[in-house]
């Protein structure tokens, strides 16, 4: 028996911090006990423009297209989506 | 109906279908969003609106719901544009037909007020000094949890 | 811009010049009354609407002015249909428009709820079995009366 | 030196009221301390249709297209006007 290969975790950004990561799509390794704020913290780590995602600014957060807290848990094949409180209409 | 597009709409077609949407409607209430010169900066010359392909959808597929259970709807219908909108420029439609006013009038303004603060759209007002992200108005956040309490 | 007529109107039209009411109009809102086949009776085929003439423009006016006080109002348009009207034809379009959702919505559902329960018209329902005229409503006048709290 | 010639009050009616009096407007010689009411009590003593002028159902008054009260006072030149709650829109 061959192990399933572990199917990636999708973060996408949109708005500001599309543009000010420069990113809009990056795929993620998952691990045990992930949730969207273990991503956030994780990201942040990186430094530089990324340090905003745990700075002042409010970064709402979606799972699998549904709002979501930093408490929610996501895992291998999941999207997971970062952006600025939302200003249509 | 719900729409997310970046061409024009026609208001008046959009009416027209709800108007027909059965010999009870009785009220058709609609609400048009326009690109206005004052935004968050003056000398606004046009607008970017961005939106989350999907989920954008959804949400507003939710809210309409919420609107059925809450009130008598005969038919409603969304709109939203994103893309690159000029002054004066439509950017939003919602309409809502029912037998009774009350209703229209309710369902029609619920829907605009919970899409501008649920809804994924991000918009950039564009100026002669540059483009800037808009920032969320805490209006219309008291605007939206307004309808929790009713 | 009020006016009083037997002939129907074009929403659509009405929408335009609303829309074109300046740089800064940022919010359109609607509303249109039909004909609908449920009213006091059931089977209502038309109606026939009387009005005052000169008293019933004078009562818009005042409804206008006293919106135009309270809201930020960029333009405001009433059309009333009087005569023999089918079933699903348009009765009545109120407009307004303002830089901000919230003033045109409250102002046009303001306008057409006072419209109802103090200008001068008296609506006749038409069934197979004959002609009845209406009775006001006690949840027009509760609608209307609403508005004075505020 | 003549008189002057004393100018009538219009006295008009509308929907079911024009219907069921059958008149649409009339003319009436005015009197020392005419009120809306009294022209009401006046119309309503010639019996037939006209008792409903004070009857059960309400009765709406206008004095030169202002809605008015059985307590204002009409005179001369006037147009006084008597109608349903109004059903519009």
């Amino acid at each position: 028996m061959t192990e399933p290969e572990a199917k990636p975790l999708t973060v996408r950004f949109f708005a500001r911090l599309r543009e000010e990561l420069g990113v809009e799509e990056l795929t993620l390794p998952t691990e045990a006990d992930l949730t969207a704020g273990r991503i956030l913290e994780q990201l942040a780590s990186r430094g530089g423009a990324w340090t905003q995602l745990k700075g002042s600014q409010p970064v709402m957060i979606a799972v699998n297209q549904t709002m979501a807290k930093e408490s929610t848990a996501v895992g291998a094949g999941d999207e997971v989506a970062f952006f600025p409180p939302v200003t249509g209409g | 109906m719900i729409s997310i597009q970046t061409d024009d709409f026609d208001p008046a077609a959009e009416y027209q279908a709800l108007r027909n949407s059965g010999s009870d409607t009785g009220a058709v209430a609609t609400f048009t969003g326009l690109v206005r010169a004052s935004g968050d900066q003056t000398g606004v010359t046009g607008l970017f609106l961005e939106h989350y392909p999907g989920m954008t959808e959804g949400v507003i597929q939710q809210l309409m719901d919420q609107a059925s259970e809450r009130w008598d709807i005969r038919a409603a219908r969304v709109i939203h544009r994103v893309g690159s909108l000029a002054l004066q420029e439509q950017i939003v439609f919602v309409g809502v037909a029912s037998a009774h006013r009350g209703d229209a009038f309710a369902a029609c303004e619920f829907i605009m007020d919970a899409l501008k603060t649920t809804a994924p759209f991000w918009k950039k007002e564009i100026t002669e000094q540059g483009a800037q992200w808009v920032e969320q108005k805490t209006s219309d956040l008291e605007r939206s949890q307004g309808w929790d309490q009713n």
